[in-house]
């Protein structure tokens, strides 16, 4: 960044004012972002924030850079596309659980494959708030506060780094909201990492999951340094309460697409019209 | 027969090659300077299924179907069957096989012409890696006056990677064809024209993406459209753009939207069932006022339907399949050649315009290869009228300007910072849900589409006769060749073939069809989709009649002429 | 004004209740035979934003929303402006609120009567757990002359979970409010009415559903469509169906084709963004003649839009968003009544003519509840004709029939195999791609739907006036309240409410406009969709107006009434 | 089955003719198929085979069954749909690598975790062979046969199994075309396995990638139990060279949705309707 000044967290927030319940865990991730991009010092204006759609994508719009807001479940898509036309932009992909593991699913664990150079914050409060409360995949399969699933979803919930882990994303750390000043370390470790990082934030919904108050008590935060060995991982990520946070696993390994990808040949476009030439 | 035409099928076994024949003849033509067409027609195996290579050679570029076939080669007549629909025989038609061979059915009752060319002896005889398309391309040839070394020299070309051997054999083969005598008279056109393309509708709209300064691509490969695809990887190589193989469409259409914000032009093909997965996002991209241009390669419907055949029925989902109301630029390219020039106005149009662009090609124009005249391209856009974000941090992304679109930065343009939303939005693109600025919005991406001025390459309009003859995209040539064989017996017509279908332009169009006593919209679908629309368009002050017939065999000219002699006897009639 | 209604409004912040309030008030007129709409209208904040309660009570069910108020009670202003659309107010207006409270500047303007009720000074001082919205329903049922009792009854049945402080709290504030004398008359409908029902148009469109037989439902939770799904999974359980949460729109609607496949009818229901993502799959639905019905509760488009609020914008993705030839059911219920009767309706029609149907709902309808009198059903079909599939082996489960509808049977049933497919096929099912083939199922999948008898339900009709009014789902509310107002400045008018969209029953609908002189489509969308779709489809003899306006504010019959007196008054000057 | 006469592998078949190339490995599921069909004396009339779109989601139409050849990507989500509905039925789903790793990898990966009582029969050849040979998820690195991808897809490949287990799948066999008969066994229980069984199949394509004759010399056949722990599965399937053949892994758990979840109330629906009256 060029700028003289250093700039605050504070200066990283727009004027926007969030639409979130008081007291709803996403205030955090917010914070933590403003102040990872304080940290780095990071260029506004080269900065984009991607999401989808739900109570956690609405972020983009209350952070002071460029932002795209876009439908439910294709975050992930846009944030990729993005990065690959414009491997000068810093990218950030944001979501919920049921953005990024339901609905997007299927771009989560491509994204993982593919490790396009993108940091993505999955916002996990184990529960759709936007829609008012139904179950997500990563919900208890008791929790029986919805009325679409009565007796709760009766399916076991995911295991996010599991499935990261599995298709292949290279960085994968885990925050909490209780703990800002972590995630905010987190998502800055997560920018300057090349390749796709994975952070995955359990977020609470105060609204819908008052119980998640109760995460407070069995959050651990891990010293340990990250595990490189994907074995070591795998058993951990299976067998894990799912509340261990701190940076999990990184591995290096070659991004796409490969640097240099996209330097002109000398009269291109002419050549490939003479072709066609009989 | 208005139109003088030679037309050839060559069919066999998957394996067999008949298609390398076809290609390999017509280059060997190009080279004379004649003009023609090859379609490509498949059984429904992936290899080793029937195959035919379908040839129309015309000097003067009308690219229909063949109506009838002048010359058949047979190099069996396994499942000939399939292709019964589409290669019709009659009394004139002549037929070059292995008499051993049963002939099928069908081509015993048309009665045409056997000439007996034992091609598997043959070629057995002549080389032992000898092969009967070779062998096929040297009789061809003859008939058609091409050099045999012309014919020898483009094989060799082809075969480059090919054992020794193997080139040996085809040289050998084809020198034995061409040394052939047979008995058969064909209406060979006239050669001789130059400065010539060759090339397919899937490549003329990369090429046309490429050149209006396409730099991105996602894509999920799909027929008939992966042939775009595949060429544009090793263009876009070339031009210093990136590709990308996405998971689904659904991916495909939002990187495709996330390299646009990033403000590198951007661009996705398909065909229907990919179509559908994307027109969600496609809204995205229209409230969100991101421009992207999708290739939408017609086959046939609905659902899987016939993915390897042509037909013109997603007209409706390009024009109606977003949710909400998403106004949004819908074209179609008339004939390979435009495959060049429509899709660059398109690409340039969504820039210019903001928005989404849909391309209808289909599978006729995008898989046919044919010699044209060099395309004609679409000079490039006057750069975007100059458009001032404003001071630093004044910036309304959403402003209501009088043409409707406002100024559009992109990430790293210092101090203009905005997120794009998908959420109906205040001139900010803060999310609102009011009343007035949800009107205000839904009023700017209409009328920006609605007052813009598109200029007089919205249709191609022949002739000026009191029958208008209305279509789109690829059903032009066939409207055109009708709207000649009506000529004919008297009956003046006025083609007005549509290259912009959305927004439509109705004051043009209205113009367009003054003093006209009767329209017909002819269209290849079944539900006449093009008629319903225009109706609903515009106040048509004379009858109007609709000719649809769904794919996958090409609409034939001689019907068009003859459904619309009909009406028109009819009427005079009562 | 032709219809006396009395409106009220209740606002405050998301927390103070307003929505149990108005619940309970109209919950308690119910009891006393009186009828009223609740619209609910929230802020964009998930928890602790403003919301509002706005009560319409007439006692004739013209359920349109009010356009202005008589009555707002205001239990704080914070953000009243979000409303400010919505809640006209004039010198006619009372205002109840806490004077301490500075007005909103429209409130001011307006010139509204205020009258003082300091609610939380009052709620606190009669009860430690005193709560402002018990207050105010007690303030409400005094003015409506609701007994304070019945209030307190249902008051402790929805508390019944709830400390019992709680709920002796919520009767003593009740009490209090009733008891306090407040100088403002309101023009209060006549009560007495019995027989009536509570609910809606989401709950009725679900129960209209399961007494159609549903059993099997895979959906993916959308705003406004949830609370169908909700209402369903319930329902569900205790007919003894399935419910399936999908993972998305993709899953969800192919989980309803495959559980259709089994033989168990099946449903799905979403909103435009979903409806967008099953199209593809709704194809399949078509081509591979498996009935499924889907449906869309409209919300503001396009993209994302106005998720909370309603609009009549995917009439357009309804009709023609399916790629290729894909004719299918378009139905829309006309209020939320009607909801019961077109939801059922369609699951029968899509079973019969196996297809799929859309019923295309709204926000307006699905969210809003009301007291109506008993909803009339779809009574059952009778049997499906008995459709004989043939003997053992030689079933052909695409035969071409008299009917277009071929026998149909389920995994299970012996002796009678086959394999559905999307792709184009034979008669049997197996795939083809030949001419022949394509042309008879399409005509067929197209027959089955233009040759059934409908009957008289595919639109309401009132009136034979000379000026038609044409409108579909639940804009019909609207056109005919502004159909009695015109009535009353002397336009005598013929209301027409289309039920049934796909399939447009051209014929029945063009004798229905015979006689008119002047035709206005009227809907809640931008574009004028239903206008351009009836043009396309229908030659109209006379002239055509559309009166197409975006929500997200519901339809003023007023406004109505005004746009069609001035076009014919104009008409008749010059 | 209550049919006296005991039916063979070929009765299985219809008379419809598979439009493969010749040598195509889908051969083999075909035959294997019919095989498990016939070992268990499966009753045609209620079994189902459900497929998505590719060359190898065309087998239904070749089965003498009842059969659904849906759209692309979803042929589990169909399947899913219809067992629930009907749980009555044998439910089998088909398909390739494209259609279900890369369009459907959502729905594969959900299945796995939702755990409904279908058997899911993926036919990878590592390419979309339909589609004339583009790379899939399973693609090698630098398999630059393609010209959409002319330098090959520069991505690390999926590994089905680990993918599945970290979702959640509670059976996970490997089979190879080259071996149609251990093909055949691991169908048969795969169909008795209470719950979704996942099997590989590597199954060639012949005419897009001929150097996968090659797989012959590299497949082994496992002849150990399957693992019963996640943690050593994780382990070998994050490892593996993808060619272990046989049953990897098997756990017990819940199938949904749960037994006798579907038991009618007498008068249900008059009551629901009851309750709306005031
Ligand atoms: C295609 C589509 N389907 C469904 C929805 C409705 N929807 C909006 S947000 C959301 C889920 C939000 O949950 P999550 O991503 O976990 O975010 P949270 O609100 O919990 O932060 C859903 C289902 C939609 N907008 N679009
Ligand atoms: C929505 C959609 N996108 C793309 C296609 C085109 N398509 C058909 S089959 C196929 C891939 C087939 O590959 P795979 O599933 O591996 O099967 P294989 O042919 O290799 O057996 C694709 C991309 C389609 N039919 N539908
Ligand atoms: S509903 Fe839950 S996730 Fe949404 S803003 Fe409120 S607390 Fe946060
Ligand atoms: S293309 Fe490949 S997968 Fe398809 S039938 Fe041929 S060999 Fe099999
Ligand atoms: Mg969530
Ligand atoms: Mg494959």
């Amino acid at each position: 960044m060029t700028d003289a000044i250093r700039l605050k967290a504070k200066d990283y927030k727009s004027e926007v004012k969030p639409i979130w319940c008081p007291g709803c865990g996403h205030f955090s991730v917010h914070n933590a972002i403003t102040k990872a991009m304080a940290a780095l010092g990071i260029d506004k204006d080269r900065t984009v924030l991607v999401s989808g759609i739900g109570c956690s994508s609405r972020l983009p719009a209350y952070v002071d850079s460029y932002g795209f807001h876009g439908v439910h479940g294709r975050g992930l898509a846009i944030a990729q596309g993005l990065k690959v036309a414009r491997p000068d932009l810093t990218v950030l992909a944001l979501g919920g659980d049921g953005d990024g593991f339901s609905i997007g699913g299927n771009h989560f664990i491509h994204a993982c494959r593919r490790n396009v150079d993108i940091t993505y914050i999955a916002m996990d409060n184990e529960v759709y708030g936007m829609t008012k409360g139904q179950a997500s995949p990563t919900t208890p399969m008791d929790w029986d506060h919805s009325k679409l699933t009565p007796h709760g979803p009766g399916v076991r919930p995911f295991k996010p780094a599991a499935l990261a882990l599995a298709s292949g994303a290279p960085w994968i750390a885990r925050g909490y909201s209780g703990n800002p000043n972590q995630i905010a370390k987190l998502i800055a470790e997560a920018v300057e990492f090349p390749g796709f990082s994975f952070l995955h934030v359990m977020s609470q919904c105060i609204t819908f999951c008052p119980e998640q108050t109760d995460w407070k008590a069995i959050v651990t935060e891990s010293e340990a340094p990250p595990l490189a060995d994907a074995d070591e991982a795998a058993k951990q990520f299976l067998h894990e309460d799912g509340f261990q946070t701190g940076l999990l696993y990184r591995e290096q390994r070659a991004t796409w697409p490969p640097p240099g990808a996209t330097a002109a040949e000398e009269g291109a476009p002419g050549k490939l019209a003479a072709a066609f030439r009989v | 027969m208005s139109t003088r035409y030679l037309s050839i099928a060559i069919t066999g076994a998957g394996g067999a090659g008949v298609i390398s024949c076809g290609e390999l003849l017509l280059r060997a033509w190009a080279r004379e300077g004649g003009r023609g067409l090859l379609r490509k027609a498949y059984g429904p195996q992936i290899r080793g299924g029937e195959s035919a290579a379908l040839l129309k050679l015309t000097a003067d570029e009308r690219y229909t179907a063949a109506s009838r076939y002048d010359a058949v080669v047979a190099l069996d007549w396994d499942n000939f069957t399939r292709f019964e629909d589409e290669i019709v025989l009659d009394a004139d038609s002549w037929v070059l096989c292995d008499e051993a061979q049963a002939l099928p059915p069908a081509v015993v009752a048309a009665g045409a012409r056997v000439v007996d060319v034992p091609f598997d002896e043959l070629a057995a005889a002549c080389h032992p890696e000898g092969r009967v398309n070779m062998l096929a391309l040297g009789v061809l040839g003859r008939l058609l006056g091409l050099p045999a070394t012309t014919l020898a020299e483009l094989a060799g070309q082809k075969l480059a990677g090919k054992p020794r051997d193997y080139r040996d054999a085809a040289t050998a083969c084809i020198e034995l064809g061409a040394a052939r005598d047979i008995a058969c008279q064909l209406p060979v056109p006239p050669m001789g024209n130059k400065g010539a393309w060759y090339l397919s509708g899937n490549q003329a709209a990369g090429l046309g993406a490429l050149e209006a300064g396409i730099r991105f691509v996602a894509a999920y490969p799909i027929t008939p459209a992966s042939d775009v695809l595949e060429w544009m990887a090793g263009g876009l190589e070339r031009v210093g753009g990136q590709l990308v193989q996405a998971e689904d469409e659904l991916a495909a259409i939002n990187m495709t939207i996330g390299a646009a914000f990033g403000g590198v032009p951007a661009f996705t093909a398909t065909s229907g069932p990919g179509l559908a997965l994307m027109t969600e996002s496609i809204g995205l991209a229209v409230a969100s006022e991101t421009p992207v241009t999708i290739l939408n390669v017609m086959r046939g419907g609905p659902s899987t339907g016939i993915p390897t055949k042509s037909e013109q029925s997603d007209l409706n989902i390009a024009l109606h399949g977003l949710h909400g109301d998403a106004p949004h630029l819908v074209l179609a390219p008339l004939d390979i050649a435009d495959c060049v020039f429509t899709t660059g106005w398109a690409v340039q149009l969504a820039q210019r315009l903001q928005t989404a662009a849909i391309v209808l090609s289909d599978q006729f124009i995008g898989q046919s290869t044919a010699i044209v005249s060099e395309p004609r391209r679409c000079a490039p856009f006057a750069a975007t009228p100059a458009q001032d974000p404003g001071e630093e941090g004044a910036y309304l992304r959403y402003r209501l300007t009088g043409s409707g679109v406002s100024a559009l930065v992109t990430p790293g343009d210092a101090g203009h910072r905005f997120t794009a939303d998908g959420l109906e939005h205040n001139e900010k693109g803060t999310p609102s849900s009011r009343q007035s600025d949800h009107q205000r919005q839904l009023a700017k991406r209409q009328d920006k589409l609605t007052a813009f001025d598109f200029g007089g390459d919205w249709a191609q309009i022949d002739g000026d006769g009191p029958v208008a003859l209305v279509s789109f995209g690829s059903s032009a040539a066939a409207v055109t060749e009708a709207a000649n064989q009506l000529a004919e017996s008297g009956v003046a017509t006025r083609v007005i073939s549509l290259r912009l279908l959305a927004p439509l332009q109705t004051a043009a169009l209205a113009a367009a069809l003054e003093g006209c006593s009767r329209v017909f919209v002819v269209e290849q679908n079944h539900g006449g989709q093009l008629f319903h629309y225009l109706r609903g368009q515009l106040d048509f002050g004379q009858p109007v009649h609709s000719y649809a017939l769904a794919g996958p065999v090409p609409l034939s000219p001689e019907n068009i002429a003859q459904a619309v002699a009909t009406v028109i006897a009819e009427a005079t009639r009562s």
